[in-house]
């Protein structure tokens, strides 16, 4: 019941039949389909950061003994759609100095892969727009590219010390990268497969009838690599207590500092897209997708699930937010050299030997 | 006959050739840099477009997002003030395109009356990443180790580059 | 590391220039984490600070002179914009050295509401040092409720009391301006009784954060030497572990009666100078709950003339403001208004050590050690 | 979209390589010209194993060896850049006439 994931897809097949149908060539009648496809998660996409950001003020209110934002709508649901609307309006300032080609296209390359990353992503049984074989890789290739934007950014600003801000923020998120991609591949080596919605289907059986098979519950080997994916995937998104590429109250200015209106807006729209697609991946990987909890996923549909649990992840990164000071640079990086990465090569042997010791017995 | 790989494949191609003159002929380094960021990009299309999805997702992932930014590092920190004024090419361009358009003209002819009419074998895409993984660690394993080293003397000789000697005494 | 040895030779010129070797950093005066218009002039060799040089005088408003062309009464309302965080002590500090002069009889119950009200003060100035301090470091959450939360309450019972909420007047040369309202102690004992708890909250979410104490343990260290050599006074002097309070050292009004302790730091980094500001916290609410305790009906407010001339000659009184000894040394000539008055603020000397203290740590750390020193710039620049 | 338009792609790709290597003045613009030729040659490798060899990935699998070669030879090469930098001030290939230790 509510399952609309297979009534989607149904849809879309239709679709094209009767397109090739009325005239148009098949060929034709395919990439209508795949760009209605394509349309629909890039609205849906662009809808969450708006609720991200309604989601981030209240939790900071709440966290902070005071309501968050209230005026505009019932209960302030319609602030992040106002200030959307300001920043629209807001003049596009180039700064003089600054490169004027690289400062336009900076925003447009951090943020259009957090869009392409949502492709492989399960959102419900038979919601996955391309179930790539390869989606892991493809979700961290596709991500280290808005790296190129962050420095772009730090160029296209035109003073030093956005430059150094720049630097700074690749060089956390390409150290980052590393032990996040090495946290994911116990969980290629258990099931085998890159595609996530494999090792989210692989996940829905049960041990002995009532816990659920979710990688987060195998003993060592989940909770390690959930840590460490979760911590990486915080720092990968520069957000606190990994937030020094725009510290604020540091001497070097931030890179986006030089970017007002839509641009601020497109980084902004980024760093919101990757917290979501963070937890998404998260809960693909290690909280089982779409599959229900206690009741056996047929009164709630499975994409009302999979929602669900992803906000439990977004919520996690709002409390990092609003609960720890920001570490200092290089405290934050020997803490990725020095302990997450040898962690997850430990974590990575300790997978092997729990499948060797699996396939003897 | 348009089918969707042909299209895709002449779009890319343009793309590719396109920000490949950028990368070799613009007076800016960085955007030199970009439209290689770019051609790079394209290429991974390529190897999408000829099956190769794991080679498509790595050669973003070590290319775009390892190379690239290291790339990007250096220009940004080694640019001076008066860059944009100076000539980015040197004096015997001339000889340059000569030389380069002989040397494709002289690839192009020979590959014609060899591989002229090879079309693809209607196999359908097949995932490569387990095939992959399975030659690296079966045949191909005695060079996997030895790029293991190759990369380990590249790591060692990269920090002692980079090291400013006169902070290592 | 950092020598204690105090410069004797003027220090050289601003370095304008960016330095051959290594970047210049102009930080402030606009600055988010300076606490108000300060510059400080940093060299600094790749990461290491090599040179900081603060540069002040932008909030410099004449005070001393002002006060040479108004009567005694009228220069009170001078002395709440110096330190506009803790304006309470102010007042109380420059009352004091007019009440030394003129001799004059303070009744019992005024003694005790000024050293309710001061300690109340007291606890508001830490409470703005936690939220800044707090978002030096990067937290938002302690700011809003340090910040937010605690003070507001006390202003809202300074505002019960004295009609104002930053600059208040309230403490008058001979006494206190009006007596307490009904119902006002009981209100005064509940907060002292929530604060406690507060307190400790603040000990979860920021002293014992192991990221906070990685940016700030061991960081920016002081030795005791080192702080006597350059005058520092207050929790910074404190935090190196040189026992010095004016509360105890030179007990003014009833402070000798009441008992309470003097929270010592050992080795005088980042961390240890915000350790005994909270510490100083607990105390404060101790001194209070005793204050309260000993408050009985009377008078508020000495035998005083209405216009009175003060001896000719000087005189110094002195405190144990939040932020250290805030001492007003005032000549007299026998005119209504003082021949000259000379202000001692402590965070003016406490700035002078960011010199020496600076050098040698990195450019991140900049930050949390200038935010340690706690420096209000009204009290600096005068 | 035979096997003869990548081979085409390809080496026009690599002569562009060509023609960067042998006149840019700036090292940096040098090094990635030479990164231009490394994935000309890839998508050699690959088209030769899609169309000629599909039952085994032996062209993939170089690929992957050529593009770890060419991470190491474009890392040593730019902090070699870097190192020169610091010490001439600047990053173009005539400046780099001073031989010695």
């Amino acid at each position: 019941m509510g399952e609309i994931g297979p009534l989607l897809s149904q849809l879309f097949h239709t679709g094209r039949d009767w397109a090739a149908g009325h005239g148009v060539p098949p060929l034709g009648a395919q990439i209508l389909m795949m760009a209605v496809q394509v349309g629909i998660i890039i609205l849906s996409i662009s809808l969450v950061p708006m609720v991200l950001v309604y989601a981030e003020r209240k939790v900071a209110g709440f966290m902070q003994g005071r309501l968050g934002p209230m005026e505009v709508g019932p209960f302030g649901i319609l602030q992040t759609l106002a200030d959307g609307i300001k920043l629209i309006f807001k003049e596009d300032v180039i700064p003089r100095g600054a490169d004027r080609w690289v400062h336009i296209v900076a925003p447009i390359v951090a943020c259009a892969p957090a869009f392409v990353c949502f492709a492989p992503v399960p959102f419900g049984k038979g919601m996955t727009l391309v179930d790539l074989d390869t989606s892991v890789l493809f979700i961290f290739a596709v991500s280290g590219i808005s790296v190129i934007g962050i420095l772009m950014g730090g160029w296209g600003s035109g003073n030093k010390f956005s430059m150094l801000g720049g630097l700074r923020g690749a060089a956390q998120a390409v150290s980052y990268e590393i032990p996040r991609v090495l946290s994911v591949v116990p969980l290629l080596m258990f099931y085998g497969t890159q595609s996530l919605r494999g090792i989210a289907v692989a996940q829905q059986a049960r041990w002995l009838g009532v816990l659920p098979k979710w990688f987060i519950f195998y003993p060592v080997i989940g909770q390690i690599s959930f840590v460490i994916f979760l911590i990486c995937s915080v720092a990968e998104t520069n957000r606190t207590p990994f937030d020094i590429a725009e510290a604020e109250s540091e001497l070097v200015a931030g890179f986006h500092t030089e970017f007002g209106g839509i641009k601020f807006a497109l980084f902004f729209l980024a760093e919101y897209a990757y917290v979501f697609l963070a937890s998404a991946m998260a809960v693909a990987l290690f909280f089982g997708g779409g599959d229900g909890v206690i009741l056996p996923g047929g009164l709630i549909p499975s994409w009302i699930w999979f929602l669900g649990k992803t906000f439990m992840i977004v919520f996690m990164f709002l409390w990092f937010r609003w609960t720890f000071p920001r570490m200092r640079v290089d405290q934050l990086m020997s803490f990725c050299w020095k302990f997450l990465l040898p962690w997850s090569f430990v974590n990575i042997a300790l997978t092997g030997a729990w499948i060797l010791w699996r396939a003897h017995s | 006959m348009i089918n969707l790989p042909s299209i895709i494949f002449y779009t890319f191609s343009v793309l590719a050739i396109g920000m490949a003159i950028v990368v070799v002929t613009s007076r800016n380094v960085f955007h030199s840099a970009m439209a290689l960021t770019g051609t790079l990009g394209v290429v991974a299309g390529f190897f999408a477009l000829l099956g190769a999805d794991f080679l498509a997702a790595s050669q973003v992932l070590i290319y775009v997002g390892g190379i690239m930014i290291i790339m990007l590092f250096v220009v940004m920190l080694s640019q001076q003030p008066f860059d944009a004024l100076q000539r980015q090419t040197n004096t015997q361009w001339l000889y340059g395109i000569l030389f380069a358009a002989a040397v494709a003209a002289s690839l192009i002819r020979s590959f014609r009356d060899v591989y002229r009419g090879v079309a693809a074998v209607a196999t359908d895409t097949v995932p490569t990443s387990a095939p992959i993984g399975r030659l690296l660690l079966g045949d191909m394993l005695v060079p996997f180790e030895a790029v293991s080293l190759v990369l380990l003397a590249a790591l060692v000789g990269a920090v002692v580059f980079g090291q400013d000697r006169k902070a290592a005494k | 590391m950092s020598e204690t040895s105090v410069p004797t030779s003027a220090p050289e010129t601003f370095p304008q220039k960016p330095p051959e070797k290594g970047m210049f950093i102009s930080l402030g005066p606009q600055h988010p984490s300076t606490h108000g218009v300060l510059r400080v002039a940093i060299t600094a060799d790749g990461e290491v600070v090599t040179s900081a040089q603060p540069d002040v005088g932008y909030l410099h408003r004449a005070t001393e002179k002002l006060a040479e062309k108004r009567t005694y009464p009228q220069i009170i309302v001078l002395t709440d914009r110096l330190d506009y965080l803790a304006a309470m002590t102010n007042n109380w500090s420059y009352c004091l050295a007019v009440e030394k002069m003129l001799a004059v009889a303070i009744p019992e119950r005024a003694d005790l509401l000024r050293i309710i009200v001061g300690e109340l003060q007291r606890i508001a100035s830490h409470c703005v040092f936690l939220g800044t301090y707090g978002i030096d470091i990067g937290a938002f959450t302690p700011f809003l409720i340090a910040f937010g939360r605690e003070r507001e309450r006390i202003l809202d019972l300074f505002e019960e009391i004295c009609g104002a909420r930053l600059t208040y007047n309230y403490i008058r040369i001979g006494g206190v301006m009006a007596d307490s309202p009904d119902g006002w102690e009981a209100r005064v004992r509940t907060f002292v009784k929530e604060m406690y708890g507060r307190v400790d909250e603040y000990d979860t979410l920021l002293t014992y954060n192991p990221i906070f104490m990685d940016r700030t343990k061991n960081i920016g260290t002081m030795t005791a030497e080192m702080a006597v050599a350059w005058g520092i006074t207050g929790p910074n002097l404190r935090a190196t572990g040189f026992k010095a309070d004016v509360r105890k050292d030179d007990p003014y009004s009833l402070y000798s009666q009441f008992k309470f302790d003097i929270p010592v730091g050992k080795q005088g980094d980042c961390w240890e100078r915000y350790w005994v500001r909270v510490q100083e916290m607990r105390e404060s609410l101790k001194i209070i709950e005793q204050a309260l305790d000993a408050l009985k009906p009377g008078e508020t407010m000495g035998k005083l003339p209405k216009v009175y001339r003060v001896p000719v000659g000087e005189g110094y009184g002195h405190l144990e403001a939040p932020r250290g000894d805030l001492g007003f040394y005032i000549i007299s000539d026998g005119t209504p208004s003082p021949y000259r008055m000379h202000i001692r603020a402590p965070s003016f000397i406490n700035l002078q050590v960011l010199q020496t203290l600076l050098k040698g740590w990195k450019v991140a750390d900049v930050i949390a050690i200038l935010g340690s020193i706690d420096i209000v710039l009204g009290e600096v620049d005068r | 979209m035979t096997l003869y338009h990548f081979l085409a792609l390809s080496a026009v790709l690599f002569s562009i390589g060509i023609y960067g290597v042998l006149t840019r003045r700036n090292v940096l613009g040098i090094l990635m010209s030479i990164e231009l030729m490394f994935n000309a040659a890839n998508i050699n490798l690959v088209a030769f194993n899609y169309y000629l060899h599909p039952e085994n990935l032996w062209g993939q699998g170089f690929v992957l060896f050529v593009i770890t070669l060419a991470a190491a030879e474009a890392v040593v090469g730019l902090s070699l850049v870097l190192a020169i930098y610091r010490n001439i001030k600047s990053v173009y290939a005539e400046n780099m006439n001073i031989l010695h230790g």
